[in-house]
């Protein structure tokens, strides 16, 4: 392997789906880019935007939000809210001059092992795409930093 | 051992082999001595690699560290929390430390299944167990919620699987309501003629369970009855049920058959004779429905649709016709919910080259069925569609909609079987010649292979290949009049044109077209195919992610009657357990808030769907009712005071573990 | 090699790699995703055909000597010369596995392999090519004549009727028309045959 | 008015002429403005295609990027023959499916100076776009002179409903839409059973006695059936049945008579055409009886005028070249 740029990605998962489409995964024996690493929610709508936030000021290079289908949460429309959510997130990055596309939401099932493997792989040659994550005016406004930082 | 880092609690590491599933891929040495040198600064003091913690000698393993060491948290690196986490938590509590202070680590599932790189894997592994060491420090001691459990039962369908379900329970002293949406219980069961592989009569061995369950005390049948909400939660779930109106009154009916005698208005019965035969439009499915009690189909109701007729009221010895009874709904409190609901039968007219629905002679499995009944449209007769003539060859056709792409991707494990059983039905009634079209004779169960072997001997014709079409279009003057079934005979690598008089195509079973509803309903969710999905597949078939609702039967996936009945017994196994413990155990995953940072703003309160959330305006503040929170945190993340917290899932452990996982890098 | 030599040679069953190679060989070669490893030997296929009657092997034979690694075989067979493309088998295929267009790959292979003998089937292909790549458009008069001329002589007598009906009707022209920007189509194809298709 | 870009196909101007002047013929009844793709090249029927991917999908994806270029607005390729039409659309299809093929056949037409992104124009037969465009309402009304009491044959063939990438077609074995059409024009349509079954396709070039076959189950299933006539919507299927029928008689000793004609024609009779218009007196196999049902005589054929020079290129001398296509893969 030549020297690619290897992303690192954290997830966040819903207890009763997509955590357990890794499971599925798992079991299938599936194979997917070891640049994901998994925490376990109750459920996507428990996602603080501030998780995010703080992963993506950690080192991480995007995340990844993951939840049941529409309409199959397992406490009845809480994905809703994480969807919600996530596009007032994709805006707030954008303002802060973060490519949007360093975050993704995407749903499944816990039957859906496989569409998460491919997921979990295309979103990281997504990310590989977009290069290392470099916080802009970081330098020159550490007191901006400062407040991404509090906030996260 | 290393000294413990001031002010973090003693954590120990445990990292598992998995006898090879995870060593193979993680090396599994490396991380341990990797924990303890790295993370001793996080409070790790002990890390461990043991070849199977799950066993008894890992688990002793880490009560003797607990009990020794004084561990306070315990991190244990191997497969995923679904499977043992209440393992290892036990564990821990058998040595006197607090179970929610033991987490668990997926190394297998997301780590050495799915990736092939080892250095790689080695390295996320040490990322996760980082993240979960720095996450379980901030865990705080839980205790587990306790709620009494309602001793009554919810039955849902009222097949086979149903009915053993519901007697089971009830014969064990506790109340069942079984609920069907059909007239009467006793499901596809009941429309069968004979049962492979001891050919006993299908109505024989099912009527008495049926009658069992209609007269049984701790039973209440509701028939002609769906669910239509459930709110609630394992041991207190409220069921809304609709029973639709019967127009009979049950009360005063005796079921002596004087109003179908009388009805005018006969129609096609779609339900129970498969399309096959009629009914009258006041009806009672077959001769020995439970209850008796017949019902008024309206849509097809002389009076209903014309303001005249009435001649069931007129004939009625008891008056127990009621032409103004209403839907009524009933509100039941349950501890427990069976879903018994079965399986829709694909639509054979899909698979166009076979001709159903085009050529008269092409039956489905469950016409033929009607067919063979003695009670049937014909009698038990074996005819063509014009109801005289007796085929003089059969071709039976397997897998029609199953194993196919185009169609049902699985395998429906019961049309071998029923295949075979028509071919002895044809010999035996007609004498014909059979022919079965199979692409593998798949007869996996006891006493099935025997029974294959009996209709090899009975000199049915079997030819493997999956038949390509079925035809009337002759190219031969013997293929004149004829069906001709077209196929690659596999074992010789010739394409053959076989004519016959009549085909049956031995259609799958499909989810029920309302599965998705229904699973939404009970909070389940289906696989991707559309049966409802188990807790797991191997280990908890009967149990779903929602505690307190278990599958049975043909919900789940095709299943033969042993199967399901199997299920049915087993899933009323597991709800007497419950029941004779009298109260559940809830994880204690809770919200609450705290009052004093509470600035009443409101913006929690329309968030929980189980209205959990209330706000007490005399006081200015937000209370969460811990009864009815389920623990999903969307209020947690939502206030913007950040006053209320999440038990087992904080936003300290979160952080934590989010800084734990990235230290690395 | 005779293919009881081949199993001979390689041993019986399906031997790894080199007798996946060629599964994998065809498959690469086929326009769109084969799905030719999923095959599961029903037949439906075989069964389908209209032409199966003419084939040495049905379509579900050649999968399986695929699999088994036959290759000079599967590429002797007049199987994919005999296809009519009729998508009978393709859309009744439970496994969806792309039929007609691995016949097309197999033709293709056997022309470079110069294996299959027993019919003229390869050059009307050619001289549909020769056409196509000379003029930009087929030419029914000169390729019914040309391929009559060559392998059927004896039969261009019985033909003429039709032929000639065919003329006086006003449906064939007796002369080719050729494309406008002859060039670059030319150039596009001679482009297109240095590129070699790889599995993705 | 309802625009198309059109792609005719090489068989149009030779053995389906009938259908071409039929088509002419009801193309302003219908409301249609077809735009002849500029330049286009032959499709590569099931001859090319069966020779290298790249070269067979770049030959195939010129067609579909000049058609691109012309569009201008419209979004439809139109093809009136079922080879063309498949093959189109396996083009678009297969670059899609397998973006290794899409690329590579975009590399070989860059060096001409083309490009195409599968997806960006959508490609449809004749029938579809008269069923689903223009509608059965539009046909009946256009409809001057029924086709009372005549029997009709409708036969699809193969490459129309199937394999049907974009699920345009009722069904791949039983499709309705070409009897809903000749319902339409008041012809006695018969349920025929081998509507969508093989004509024999290129066989009765490279091995005419399995084509014969499935010739004479298709004639015979059409006259056991009571057909005066048989439709088709597809020029190799009208050349295999009508050309080669004479044929398929002399190898079995039978002695059909199952005249078979392009659906246009039909429904140019149908319109008020006059036979010569609906391209009639171009078959082989006589329309004489079938067109006497409807009261409707033949015209004679044109007579071919040897020795006048047309428009084209003289024939060239048969050369048995070696194909030159890249390799498959290694041996």
């Amino acid at each position: 392997m030549s020297e690619q740029f290897e992303p690192v990605i954290v997830g966040f998962t819903c207890n009763w789906c997509s955590y357990r489409a890794a499971d599925t995964a798992g079991t299938a024996r599936v194979k997917y880019a070891p640049n994901v690493r998994l925490i376990r929610l109750m459920c996507s709508g428990r996602l603080d935007p501030t998780f995010v936030m703080k992963a993506l000021a950690g080192g991480a290079d995007g995340v990844l939000i993951t939840g049941c289908h529409p309409g199959d949460c397992h406490y009845i429309e809480q994905n809703y809210k994480a969807l919600r959510r996530f596009l007032l997130l994709r805006r707030t990055l954008a303002g802060l001059g973060v490519e949007p596309g360093r975050i993704k939401l995407i749903w499944a099932s816990a039957a859906e092992g496989l569409k998460l493997a491919h997921e979990i792989n295309q979103f990281v040659e997504e990310v590989r795409a977009l290069g290392p994550l470099n916080w802009p005016k970081w330098n020159d406004q550490p007191a901006e930093i400062d407040a991404v930082k509090e906030v996260a | 051992m290393s000294e413990n880092t001031p002010n973090k609690p003693k954590i120990g590491v445990y990292t598992c082999h998995c006898g090879t599933n995870i060593s193979s891929m993680v090396d599994v040495e490396n991380v341990r001595d990797w924990a303890k040198e790295h993370l001793g600064s996080e409070g790790v003091i002990v890390s461990r690699d043991y070849k199977f913690m799950c066993s008894s000698l890992g688990q002793e393993l880490i009560e003797k560290d607990i009990k020794e060491l004084g561990l306070e948290r315990v991190v244990v690196a191997a497969c995923s929390p679904h499977l043992h986490e209440k393992t290892f938590r036990g564990a821990s509590e058998r040595a006197g430390l607090n179970p929610y202070l033991t987490e668990m680590v997926s190394i297998r599932e997301q780590v050495s299944w799915v990736h092939t790189d080892k250095v790689v894997a080695t390295a996320k592994a040490k990322s996760l167990i980082a993240g979960t060491v720095e996450r379980v420090a901030q865990n705080a001691p839980l205790e587990k919620l306790k709620v009494p459990i309602n001793a009554n039962t919810l039955v849902v369908g009222g097949g086979i699987s149903g009915i053993q379900a519901a007697l089971e329970v009830a014969n064990a002293g506790f109340h069942v309501y079984l609920v069907e949406r059909e007239p009467s219980i006793g499901g596809h069961m009941a429309q069968f003629d004979k049962t492979f592989p001891t050919l006993d009569c299908s109505a024989c061995i099912l009527t008495p369970r049926m009658v069992e369950a209609g007269s049984n005390p701790n039973i209440t049948l509701l028939t002609w009855s769906e669910v239509v909400s459930v709110t609630g939660f394992v041991g207190a779930f409220n069921v809304t049920i609709k029973k639709k109106a019967r127009f009979v009154n049950e009360e005063l009916c005796t079921g002596c058959g004087i109003c179908w005698e009388k009805c005018p208005k006969s129609v096609i019965d779609d339900v129970y004779e498969a399309g096959l035969g009629y009914r009258k439009a006041v009806y009672t499915p077959f001769a020995q429905a439970v209850p008796k009690y017949p019902v008024i189909d309206k849509p097809n109701c002389t009076f209903f649709q014309k303001g005249t007729c009435k001649a069931c009221e007129k004939f009625c010895p008891t008056n127990a016709i009621d032409f103004n009874q209403k839907d009524e709904y009933l509100n039941v409190e349950v501890g427990n919910v069976i879903l018994a609901t079965g399986y829709d039968l694909f639509d054979a007219g899909r698979v166009t080259n076979y001709g159903y629905g085009r050529l008269p002679n092409v039956f489905t499995s469950m016409e033929f069925e009607r067919m063979c009944n003695a009670s049937g449209p014909t009698g038990g007769e074996i005819t063509l569609r014009d109801g005289i003539t007796k085929p003089q060859t059969v071709g039976i056709i397997h897998c029609v909609g199953s194993r196919d792409k185009n169609y049902n991707n699985y395998c429906s494990t019961i049309c071998c079987m029923q295949s075979l059983k028509f071919a002895h039905l044809v010999k035996e009634r007609t004498g014909a010649d059979v022919y079965e079209f199979y692409i593998d004779m798949r007869t996996a169960a006891k006493s099935y292979d025997e029974f294959y072997q009996r209709v090899l001997d009975e000199g049915t014709l079997f030819v493997r290949g999956k038949v390509a079409e079925v035809t009337d279009a002759a190219r031969q003057p013997h293929e004149k009049g004829k069906l001709i079934v077209q196929v690659e005979d596999t074992l010789i690598g010739k394409q053959r044109r076989i004519p016959v008089d009549m085909v049956l195509l031995s259609i799958g079973m499909e989810p029920r077209a309302d599965a998705k509803e229904t699973g939404k309903l009970f909070g389940i969710s289906c696989s991707s195919d559309g049966w409802f999905m188990e807790r797991h597949p191997k280990l908890d078939p009967i149990s779903t992610m929602t505690e307190g609702i278990y599958i049975a039967g043909c919900a789940t996936g095709p299943k033969d009657i042993p199967g399901s009945v199997s299920q049915g017994a087993a899933a009323a196994a597991r709800v007497l357990d419950k029941i004779l413990q009298k109260e559940v155990e809830l994880e204690p995953i809770r919200a609450s808030v705290n009052e004093n940072k509470c600035s009443g703003c409101r913006i929690c309160n329309n968030l929980c769907p189980f209205s959990a959330i209330s706000f007490m305006p005399e006081l200015g503040i937000t209370r969460i009712n811990p009864a009815l929170c389920q623990g999903c945190g969307t209020c947690v993340a939502a206030c913007p005071a950040g006053a209320i917290s999440g038990t087992g899932f904080s936003n300290e452990q979160i952080f934590a573990q989010i800084d734990g996982i990235l230290m690395g890098i | 090699m005779s293919p009881t030599e081949v199993i001979e040679q390689k041993g019986a069953g399906l031997r790894k790699p080199e007798d996946l190679t060629l599964l994998h060989e065809v498959s690469v070669a086929t326009a769109g995703i084969s799905n030719l490893e999923m095959c599961i030997q029903c037949g439906s296929c075989g069964g389908s055909c209209p032409s199966a009657a003419d084939m040495d092997h049905t379509p579900r034979m050649i999968f399986a000597m695929l699999r088994a690694g036959m290759k000079d075989e599967v590429l002797r067979s007049n199987t994919p010369w005999v296809c009519v493309s009729c998508y009978h088998c393709v859309v009744r295929c439970p496994q969806k596995v792309h039929i007609p267009d691995v016949m097309y790959a197999l033709k293709g292979m056997a022309i470079d392999a110069k294996l299959y003998k027993d019919s003229n089937a390869p050059d009307f292909a050619q001289s549909f090519v020769d056409f196509v790549e000379n003029y930009g458009r087929s030419f029914e008069f000169g390729l019914a004549t040309r391929h009559y001329l060559k392998h059927y002589p004896l039969r261009l007598p019985g033909m003429t009727s039709m032929g000639f009906g065919m003329l006086t009707s006003n449906r064939m022209s007796i002369t080719p028309k050729r494309i406008k920007k002859m060039d670059q189509l030319k150039a596009i194809l001679d482009k297109a045959k240095t590129l070699e298709l790889t599995n993705e | 008015m309802s625009n198309y870009i059109f792609y005719p196909g090489c068989s149009m101007e030779g053995s389906a002429k009938a259908y071409y002047d039929s088509l002419n013929a009801i193309k302003g009844s219908l409301g249609m403005n077809l735009q002849e793709i500029d330049d286009w090249n032959c499709c590569g029927a099931t001859e090319y295609v069966g020779m290298n991917l790249v070269p067979a999908y770049s030959l195939i994806a010129r067609n579909l990027a000049l058609a691109a270029n012309q569009a201008k607005g419209i979004d439809t390729v139109m093809a009136p023959c079922s080879a063309c039409y498949l093959n189109l659309e396996k083009a678009d299809y297969y670059m899609a499916e397998r973006p290794t093929l899409g690329e590579k056949v975009n590399e070989a037409l860059a060096a001409g100076g083309l490009h195409y992104d599968p997806g960006s124009i959508q490609i449809r037969h004749l029938l579809d776009v008269i069923i689903n465009d223009i509608g059965l309402e539009t046909v009946k009304s256009k409809v001057t002179n029924p086709l009372k009491g005549l029997r009709v044959a409708p036969y699809l063939g193969c490459m129309v409903p199937r394999p049907d990438y974009q699920h345009r077609w009722s069904d791949f074995e039983h499709p309705s839409e070409l009897d809903d059409v000749l319902k339409a024009l008041g012809a006695e349509v018969i349920d025929f059973p081998l509507k969508t079954n093989c004509c024999g396709g290129h066989m009765t070039q490279i091995g005419p006695e399995t084509a014969y076959e499935l010739i004479r189950r298709l004639v015979s299933s059409a006259e056991e059936n009571k057909a005066d006539i048989m439709v088709t919507v597809c020029p190799m299927c009208q050349m295999n049945l009508d050309a080669y029928q004479a044929e398929t008689n002399r190898y079995f000793g039978t002695n059909f008579h199952m005249p078979i004609v392009f659906f246009t024609q039909l429904m140019a009779l149908a319109f008020g055409k006059t036979p010569k218009e609906a391209g009639f007196g171009m078959e082989l196999t006589s329309t004489k009886d079938a067109l006497a049902q409807i009261g409707k005589d033949v015209p004679a054929p044109a007579a071919v005028k040897p020795g006048k020079k047309r428009e084209g290129l003289p024939m060239p001398a048969p050369r048995l070249r070696k194909y030159a296509g890249g390799k498959v893969t290694s041996e």
